[in-house]
């Protein structure tokens, strides 16, 4: 055990789960205000639903031993049985249930994060039912693939220091199918859907920028040099990914726009949580700047597709986090984190990333399309019409956001 | 000279908008009001306590015309605000006994 | 001293510092816009009022040696005289005026709970008054009976890790005089009092789920394994509390509510505060859940009895509190903290639980009336009527919220 | 290298660079809504733009081996090449990297605290070649000063331990030339321009108040006694400058504001900014109460000069930083930070940083002046009269803060 | 027809609801407005700086009806709206010449 | 009676106050509207999407005067509120039949 590695880890779940309540404002400002609390209560509840499921079934699924290929975790932490204060499998320095704390903050936000694609329309119950779903069946056995203990994704050597595969790939591509299965929202390119409260969403991107520090400083798992670096490198992605996002604009529509600089900030997070233990400075600028303009670029590219994934999950951690896996596999250095990529001459890396991505995504968007398949027979995925022109607060949870005067 | 003062559904204000372009009319003022009448309002919770809220978010249009085109703008509105459903609104015409144009200073029918 | 527990410490203490500014727009986005300043001012103020008292006498009232009898610190940290970078009495590996910080802020956040009771009413100098009275004699004491060296509750073997007794049983008896003697807001029962800015309060409660870590795991003084998994409870216990409000909401009124959710959140971090160090995850699903439908019971009751406890501070702070102190005595296992309760053999925890919040519940009640009826001979407790209907921003600060057009 | 050192610097880190979302809300809620989202992107993309500057240049310029003449600092560290995971010359228990990381927080936020004296009225492209040059010309020279490794100030002797010269008395400086070259905003003076959104800026200071303890108490470098004491005085600074800032309104103007009260906490906590590891309890009342009353005064006695500091830079930062700085050659004492001041028998410290002071003051003034007329040449300084009226939101950045309905 | 436009204190809203649902009308408009009058506003202070806001909040209430109902009307509102003190507000009678029910298309007094 | 109704730039409120001031004019309400006519709107984007929003933040100012004063009233708030430019707005001339003062139920000019 070690005392300053504990206190690092304690922080860093922390400042992980705070980045829940962070998207879900950050998400929250970016629909029109008869959705506001529909949108904040997607991310908010999955902090209750999924830590519930990880007490239960959830740890053991993604952490458990292999139960063989490299696919699934084993039984054996069922109801956290031993999985206590003392040190566990995976760190020699902090106790098992810390580790445990962690990753469960990851599994939380994983499911939130894909929110973003169905908002203003999809019904809470089928929500519910998703996200229970999803995070099982999808979340957990990939998850398991890159960190569990024999995991065939981390066995085979692909690089995912914070979760670009387990978390934003993965997300992103669930988003996707999201966005094709509900279809647009009533209105979608002749209603005017500006965000209602960009203050609140840029206060959101603040509050992601700060818990991202755990997440990736975090994913070293102690408090040493290479969370050092991760921390200094998400700092600089972040900020690159926000510059280059606004100036791609004012370059390509004429205006700098605050909410491309948070947007940008977040491609940039996206970008960098991959490679974060295996990168060093210049890289990161590369790779978050490179993140700024493929996002941007990707979510002008969604408004001529025509799909309507709301609040650019698929643009931003869908494209963000390839483009990070991507980028592990071409700027990782050995002096950082062990493994050289394409760039220090090992071109297998590269090959390995890739591999990782597909797999993730594949499996994501096959997976995605059966659940909802089943949520939409069951429960039916969206409101109805007047539901969806009343707003989800009104109809699904009879409350309303504002009464400013 | 008319006043047309349309109460309608919020979501509808584009397509009035546009329809009474297209009948030339190129002003109009909104205001964002709240409608009590027979369409429900909607129930809301707050921890345990359940309220029923009457008032309904509407929008009023207010159009000022000649008279003679005060006819056209009514049957436009509500030709673009119908849906068929309660609650889709009311239409008053109201005399309009003098027109200014703060910027030029004119008056009466040029003034719109 | 400890360099890991140090930093863990220092952590901790600004998170709790930070559950202010969130009780304080938690609360906030609660009452009617006219409110909204009067209300966060209510528990900014705190910030920096028991911080002078802190430093002149407060500290060694609660933490002095005691004075006999174990009701009262004694005088020898008079202005923290000898509260230096030394180790203190109450911890080997960190020092001194950092457990005086860390304490600091939990005596901030006590009093301002209380205001949750009074909101919308209260003349700003009767206020000042009665949160001066209030902490003076009744948290220090109290305080000094669990936490304090040779405190009796303390003594007695009362289990109460992160302050349930303390804070928020404490709390909770407190708000419920306030309530009584203040009277309902005007217009109470008539008019509609619908929270105007969800988003606002929702946050809030981000906030606080995030410092509570520090609260409950910073509660071990040291980054180890009892704070790891009183941090994972934590979680635990908040996720399950926001669920089943939502499914006792869905069920008995028809709707799952946003305001619910950070409501059960609310009360199971309340639940879980006094058995942090004391309980395992499995236990924590109880604790938390049973806090989210209790609570729930409590403030739809509250509708009911017609006392205006404007935002429940009975309902979640006082309710949740005893629940969670007798859960204490229920579901403590040796394993985890070192003592049995009774699901584990050890029914005499239970009793002493027990004792211990009849003795905090009676003593509150009793000092509460008291100073209430001082501070309301000399200021007056409530504003009248006409600034009342102006609301306390105009009336007592001179000030208004929101200018947004 | 000390874990525990580690775990609180990646802490601290992370918690500087929050406050710099806090600034933006701090801020963003003072202005008028037209302008607000404006406002929130100067704080904003200063967190990108700085952070690639300190990269490629500003580390090395501000913390590179002294050039000579203790003015500025070598090349060395260009392209942070050598600043690693390992060891540097500022600490020898946590990573250079890390150092590196923390002073970037202080990097951005210092052009960040200007922002607030030019709102709602300057050029976005002219606010960041501003920017970028204040920061490379003024920011990483004065940095190099106070605490770059053979800085003359510091060699001096000069005290500032976390800031109080570099940071607030630098940008206090700048502030005010930028308020008077730029002028006032059209309707200063006769219009009213009343805060939009109070209670974003209440929570604003909330987050800055979490986020300072980083600011001071990290600035030990270490998780220690110092930064134990370090976080104890600002806390208590921030309470009483809150305190003291409501009474003196109270009396002078017949009532206590909500954002009386965050101002005097954000005077307070700059106040300790310097003083934080050399002074103790006590001492931090006296510093934080008299900057409470201090910085009320100007912001008054502003109101009276008639130039249009428009969010009060210097009367908070400037002033409140002065005070901090005399302040610590005043209380200093050697059981606390190895030096004594003025009141420990030492008046060559006051003296020093008397010295410190002028010279900060006086170098920012006669640079920011000069950055202004080359900037104002290049770019225009302001927008015009139409835009002005528009908002810096529409005309700047084609965006609209809130859209609540 | 008439519309009947009061400008009342906000918190007598529910009352003259109440009352005008008393006396059979089921139907009526609001607005959020800011009135200036007699009734003297309030100081705010910022930083140091006072400003006195003479604006104070008001509710604009319309319903229209049919000229027989229109001295009910303004007698009810007034009778509800009335505290005896400054700032109570007004009512102003104005002529409306036409009323459209959207939904129906309904014309003149049934459509209200 | 007369209403008078101008639709008027937002930053011109607190001159035609005081012009209205001037002339005696110690009541008015207003309220806050959108306006759609000469004037431009602006552009929005937002994650590269663009909107043209038509609609501009507009006051309406209503006083309420006797026929009398109505020019002076209707010209006072003309010279308030021009400044030459698209969008300066316009005035409009609405008979009022009645007038109450909630407060003492005085009614006509002398309730205003
Ligand atoms: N008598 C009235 N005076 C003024 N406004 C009215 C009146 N009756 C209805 N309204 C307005 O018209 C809106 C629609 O009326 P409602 O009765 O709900 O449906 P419908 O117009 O389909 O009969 C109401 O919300 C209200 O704003
Ligand atoms: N001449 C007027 N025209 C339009 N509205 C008026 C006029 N006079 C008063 N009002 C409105 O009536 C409200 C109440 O008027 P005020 O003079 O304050 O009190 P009272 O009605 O009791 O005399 C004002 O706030 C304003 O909204
Ligand atoms: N026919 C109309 N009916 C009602 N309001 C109108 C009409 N025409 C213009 N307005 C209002 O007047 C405002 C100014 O009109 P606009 O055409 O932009 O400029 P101008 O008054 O200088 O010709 C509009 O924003 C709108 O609120």
């Amino acid at each position: 055990m070690n005392s300053g590695d504990i206190a690092w880890m304690l922080c860093a779940s922390a400042m992980v789960l705070f980045m829940t309540p962070g998207l879900a404002i950050f998400y929250g400002g970016l629909v029109r205000s008869k959705n506001v609390l529909g949108t904040i209560m997607h991310s908010f509840i999955i902090m209750g639903v999924v830590s519930i499921m990880w007490v239960l079934y959830g740890y053991t699924m993604a952490f458990g031993p292999d139960l063989g290929g490299g696919l699934l975790g084993g039984a054996k932490y069922l109801g956290l049985s031993g999985v206590g204060a003392d040190i566990g499998p995976y760190s020699d320095t902090i106790p098992h249930i810390l580790f445990c704390a962690f990753q469960l903050m990851f599994a939380v936000i994983t499911p939130a994060l894909i929110t973003g694609a169905f908002a203003e329309r999809m019904k809470f119950s089928a929500f519910l039912a998703f996200t229970i779903l999803w995070t099982t069946l999808v979340y957990f056995p990939v998850c398991h693939w890159v960190w569990g203990d024999g995991g065939w994704l981390g066995a085979m050597g692909a690089l995912d220091f914070a979760g670009g595969t387990v978390i934003h790939i993965n997300s992103g591509a669930a988003a996707l199918v999201c966005a094709l299965f509900l279809g647009k929202r009533k209105g979608y390119g002749t209603d005017q859907m500006h965000p209602h409260n960009l203050p609140l969403t840029i206060f959101g991107a603040g509050v992601l920028w700060f818990g991202w520090f755990g997440f990736n400083a975090g994913s070293a798992l102690a408090a040493d040099g290479t969370a050092s670096m991760a921390l200094f490198v998400t700092q600089v992605a972040a900020g690159t990914g926000a510059v280059l996002w606004i100036i791609a604009e004012w370059i390509y529509q004429g205006k700098p726009t605050t909410l491309g600089a948070a947007s940008g900030a977040v491609a940039g997070l996206v970008a960098i949580t991959p490679a974060a233990g295996f990168v060093g400075p210049v890289a990161s600028i590369i790779i978050g700047g490179v993140a700024g303009v493929l996002c941007y670029g990707a979510v002008v590219v969604k408004g001529k597709l025509g799909y309507d994934d709301a609040l650019d999950v698929v643009g931003i951690h869908g494209v963000g986090g390839l483009w990070g896996a991507l980028a592990t596999g071409l700027f990782a250095a050995e002096v950082y984190g062990g493994v050289n990529g394409l760039f220090y001459g090992n071109a297998n890396q590269f090959v390995i990333q890739g591999i990782g991505a597909v797999a993730a995504i594949a499996y994501s968007l096959i997976l995605t399309a059966i659940i909802l398949k089943i949520v939409d027979a069951v429960f039916g995925l969206r409101v109805d019409d007047e539901e969806e022109h009343q707003g989800l607060d009104v109809s699904q949870h009879s409350e309303v956001g504002y009464r400013i005067v | 000279m008319k006043k047309i003062e349309a109460i309608i559904k919020p979501f509808k204000v584009d397509d009035i908008k546009e329809a009474l372009n297209e009948i030339g009319i190129k002003g109009m003022t909104l205001t964002e009001v709240k409608g009590y009448g027979r369409q429900k309002g909607h129930k809301e919770i707050y921890r345990g306590a359940e309220y029923v809220v009457d008032f309904i978010p509407k929008v009023r249009i207010e159009v000022v015309v000649e008279d003679e085109q005060a006819e056209q703008v009514v049957g436009t509105i509500r030709d673009a605000a119908n849906t068929g459903k309660i609650g889709d609104g009311k239409i008053f015409v109201i005399p309009v006994e003098d027109v200014v144009r703060v910027r030029t200073g004119e008056r009466g029918p040029e003034a719109v």
